[in-house]
């Protein structure tokens, strides 16, 4: 018998993509266009189910096929071993959530809309699933031009900047990506990843610096490690909540799955680590940073993508086991938090009608989401019980050489206890008294409710139980990446530990206080922030190349 | 603040094309070295074509094709999408 | 030395230049499609062999130039087709909505 | 743009431009060329042909192209899936390299020439 199974995974959007294509000029009453939506639903949700069906599988050994039966390194091959199998798991729950949180507003895009994000979700797996460099670039294509044409669905007034610059800023990361597969291919002769890895360690330094720099290039574009993030902010917060969610919780981590996948072929270059640890530091810094002068809630959530991207750069650039560990733990967690703080923004908007957070005041009028916005705004920061505490002691464990690195997390801790608990003061306690009567919001809808729930479920149960899941998946994931198996026993639910983000959450709440107080100020310093247009972007990014393939030109 | 960005974005990509090719010196090689190319090659026969070029794009990388065709698609009607989008 | 490698190479930079500098946003379209002839010229002149016979295995073909970047080629230029479509139908809303094609007068009022 | 020499070229060339494109496609497997560029030429006739007689007279074969857009997909899909539903791998080796280079080369002349005529026919709203 053969494994097919890989293949239905990404078929099944696509056929589902052309059905509801080809029923679109049929629909013409209202009841009829409901239909899409529902084909849509059925074929997000049956990529979850082979997917908790190919578990056991998965955990003994890899699944391969080879599309058309042809020998191992030469055919297109998809693979989903354990490393992709996190990624494609997380990517199907995120996705569907997503779609079943967007189901009801979607009813004037009549049908278009299904029909996009049925392809963008093909695209991802697509990615997930390949292990030829070539067809990774294919379907990232595939993933990234419906992700364009979502962004301009969102919000009317600022979305065809974001998506036209997203646009060309995307369009040079592919080219910087396919002049680096050439690159490979001329002085390899293969595409195959797993080939690939047994090949590039032998090549020359030199070939090897230049062959980084362009796969680098593109992959820091495409995950957005500043000074390469410029497209992100406005994409991000301008598409519609559901996109939003799925474009910082998968599309961006896109980015470093391609980058462990390649960077797990050997380059044997010094320096990766500093050049990572530094450009990590200053994406969790300056995300928070920016964020804290923010008041637009959209805006805010996607600096934060910026900084905890930093957070898991950082953990994947120390290379160690635990680090790597933490970082592949913290791409889950955050995507499931910040798909979750997303869609809970989309339900505050679409009870108040708008982005800015002094203007909410919604009180305790819609628990559910007061709720699941608080368990993410836990899990985030890093409280014991949450997702996010789990893999972020990890992280801090794996850069213990490194005092000034820890030290600038701990404060990017601070900012990130503030941004939030600024988002929770100004959105639900303070309430907005217009003409004496209290403002009165309902509860979203409960579509919208049920995938704020699970999501908010997953982000405890990854929390509280983080050894199910190291290790089951995260481990040999792991393993996969720094070669040899090593073993990580790190420390949860210390006491000190415990006691030290307390202390932390007591200096965030205290720094809120300073910049409640000083808001007038905030908000002068936030509109003398200006945006660099689009020439300069791309200037800035050439710049950052130029000196990085400098740096590892003098060093070797 | 226009010449400033000439000489900056002049400078910049002279000084990455300087890297580059002091790095990395390009020339064609004297026969076909490539293995998955000479795979296909040689397999040729079992597709049914003799262009190389259409045996790889249809038969040994469809799947890449697959995923051209997809793009097409979603291009098509993205642009359909945009163009009609109202205010 | 001059080969279609190096000239693909320089393509894509002399493509970057014209994106850094051009203020108008179809000059920008177009300085991207330079950058991607770059490429393509660049893929192109990979395969290449010296003395190579184009790759139709028929009797007397001894010597062939490599097919592979060839045939990815022809999935690039569709990739990029697309691009270049879906950019201009954005710039052309951008037109419509700011009535400028200037990316520094593209100016809107952040919240 | 509708100048009689223009329209008196078209008339002249577009038969042999689309033999042409034909004949791209129908030896693709054997000789220079394949269905994306037999694809290509049959949808520049197209465009030729919208430039020289403006949109009213093809207007009515678009809703047409549209279909033939996605039923491209489909096909190319419906192929794939009988290979993998009768246990083989799938797009595996049938000699169907020829069927699918007509269905690419369908699917990127309508394709094209979709694109081509919503860009041109840009009815912006009134504001």
């Amino acid at each position: 018998m053969i494994d097919y199974e890989p293949v239905l995974i990404v078929i099944t959007p696509v056929i589902a993509a052309s059905i509801i294509s080809f029923l679109l000029p049929f629909l013409k009453t209202e009841k009829l266009q409901e239909i899409p939506k529902y084909i849509a639903l059925t074929a997000l949700a049956l990529p979850l189910f082979y997917l908790i069906y190919l578990a056991p599988q998965i955990s003994s050994s890899a699944l391969e096929y080879r599309m058309g039966g042809w020998t191992a390194p030469y055919a297109i091959n998809l693979v989903i071993d354990s490393f992709s199998y996190i990624f494609l798991l997380t990517a199907s729950l995120i996705t569907t959530l997503a779609f079943v949180f967007s189901m009801r507003d979607e009813k004037k895009s009549k049908g278009k809309f299904s029909f996009f994000f049925l392809l963008m979700v093909a695209g991802i797996y697509g990615v997930f699933l390949s292990g030829d460099l070539f067809n990774i670039y294919v379907f990232f294509e595939l993933c990234v031009i419906t992700s364009y044409i979502l962004v301009t669905l969102g919000d009317q007034t600022r979305s065809l900047k974001a998506a036209f610059t997203y646009l060309i800023l995307g369009s040079i990361a592919s080219l910087f990506f396919l002049i680096g597969i050439g690159l490979l291919y001329l002085n390899t002769g293969a595409l195959n990843i797993a080939h690939l890895s047994s090949l590039v360690s032998r090549l020359d330094t030199t070939v090897q610096i230049v062959v980084f720099i362009f796969l680098f290039g593109a992959v820091a574009v495409k995950a957005a490690i500043p000074p390469f993030h410029t497209w992100l902010v406005d994409a991000h917060s301008t598409a519609p909540s559901s996109v939003s969610a799925v474009l910082s919780g998968i599309t961006v981590k896109i980015g470093l799955y391609i980058f462990l996948r390649v960077f797990s072929l050997g380059f044997g270059l010094q320096g990766i680590t500093n050049l990572l640890l530094v450009l990590g530091v200053c994406a969790a810094l300056g995300g928070v940073l920016f964020a804290i002068f923010e008041y637009d809630i959209k805006r805010l959530l996607a600096y934060h993508t910026i900084s905890q991207m930093g957070f898991i750069v950082v953990g994947l650039g120390t290379f160690t086991a635990i680090g790597v560990a933490g970082g592949i733990y913290h791409i889950v967690n955050h995507a499931v938090f910040k798909g979750l703080l997303f869609l809970c923004a989309g339900s505050i908007i679409y009870r108040t009608g708008t982005k800015d957070i002094r203007k909410h005041g919604i009180g305790t009028t819609m628990p559910i989401t007061l709720l699941t916005y608080l368990i993410a705004a836990f899990a985030i920061s890093g409280i014991t019980p949450f997702s996010g505490s789990v893999s972020k002691s990890m992280i801090e464990a794996s850069i213990s050489n490194y005092r000034l690195v820890g030290f600038l997390l701990t404060v990017t801790c601070i900012g990130t206890v503030t941004t939030f608990s600024k988002i929770l003061y100004y959105s639900f306690i303070k309430t907005l008294k217009k003409d004496g009567v209290k403002q009165r919001f309902q509860e979203v809808p409960f579509g919208m409710q049920l995938s704020m729930t699970i999501l908010a479920f997953f982000c405890i149960v990854l929390g509280v139980l983080p050894h199910l899941w190291l290790d089951t998946v995260i481990v040999p994931a792991t393993s996969s990446i720094t070669g040899g198996y090593s073993q990580i026993s790190p420390q949860f639910f210390e006491p000190l530990g415990i006691v030290k983000e307390w202390i932390l959450v007591g200096l965030g709440i205290l720094f809120l206080l300073v910049v409640i107080k000083q808001r007038e100020n905030v908000d002068k310093i936030r509109r003398k922030i200006k945006e660099l247009h689009l020439n300069l972007k791309i200037v800035l990014m050439m710049g950052a190349l130029t000196v990085i393939f400098l740096f590892f030109r003098v060093l070797h | 603040m226009n010449l400033l960005t000439y000489l900056l974005a002049a400078g910049i990509l002279t000084v990455f094309g300087f890297i580059f090719f002091s790095t990395k010196h390009l020339s064609y090689p004297m026969v076909l070295t490539s293995e998955m190319s000479l795979f296909y090659l040689e397999h040729l026969s079992q597709t049914g074509a003799i262009n190389a070029v259409s045996a790889i794009l249809l038969d040994f990388r469809a799947y890449d094709t697959l995923g051209e065709i997809l793009v097409l698609f979603a291009t098509i009607s993205g642009v359909m999408l945009i163009a009609r989008r109202e205010e | 030395m001059i080969n279609g490698m190096n000239i693909g190479i320089i393509m894509f930079l002399v493509g970057l230049f014209g994106m850094m500098t051009n203020k108008n946003i179809i000059k920008i379209i177009m300085s991207l499609t330079v950058a991607e002839n770059g490429v393509l010229v660049f893929f192109i002149s990979l395969g290449y062999v010296i003395g190579g016979q184009s790759p139709i295995i028929t009797g007397d073909v001894t010597n062939p130039v490599d097919p592979l970047p060839q045939a990815m080629m022809i999935t690039m230029i569709v990739i990029n087709l697309c691009l270049t479509a879906l950019a201009l139908t954005i710039a052309a809303w951008i037109y419509h909505k700011y009535h400028t094609l200037n990316v520094e007068d593209i100016i809107d009022d952040r919240l | 743009m509708t100048s009689t020499i223009v329209r008196t070229t078209t008339r002249v060339m577009l038969p042999f431009i689309i033999v042409f494109g034909i004949y791209v496609i129908a030896y693709g497997h054997i000789s220079p060329g394949g269905g994306f560029q037999g694809g290509m030429i049959l949808a520049g006739a197209a465009i030729l042909l919208i430039l020289s007689y403006g949109f009213d007279k093809p207007a009515r074969f678009m809703s047409h192209l549209q279909s033939l857009e996605s039923g491209g997909v489909l096909l190319f899909i419906f192929i794939g899936s009988i290979t993998l539903l009768l246990w083989l791998p799938y797009l595996a080796d049938l000699g169907i390299i020829p069927i699918l280079n007509i269905i690419v080369a369908v699917k990127v002349f309508a394709g094209v020439t979709l694109i081509y005529v919503f860009i041109a026919r840009w009815e912006l709203p009134h504001d």
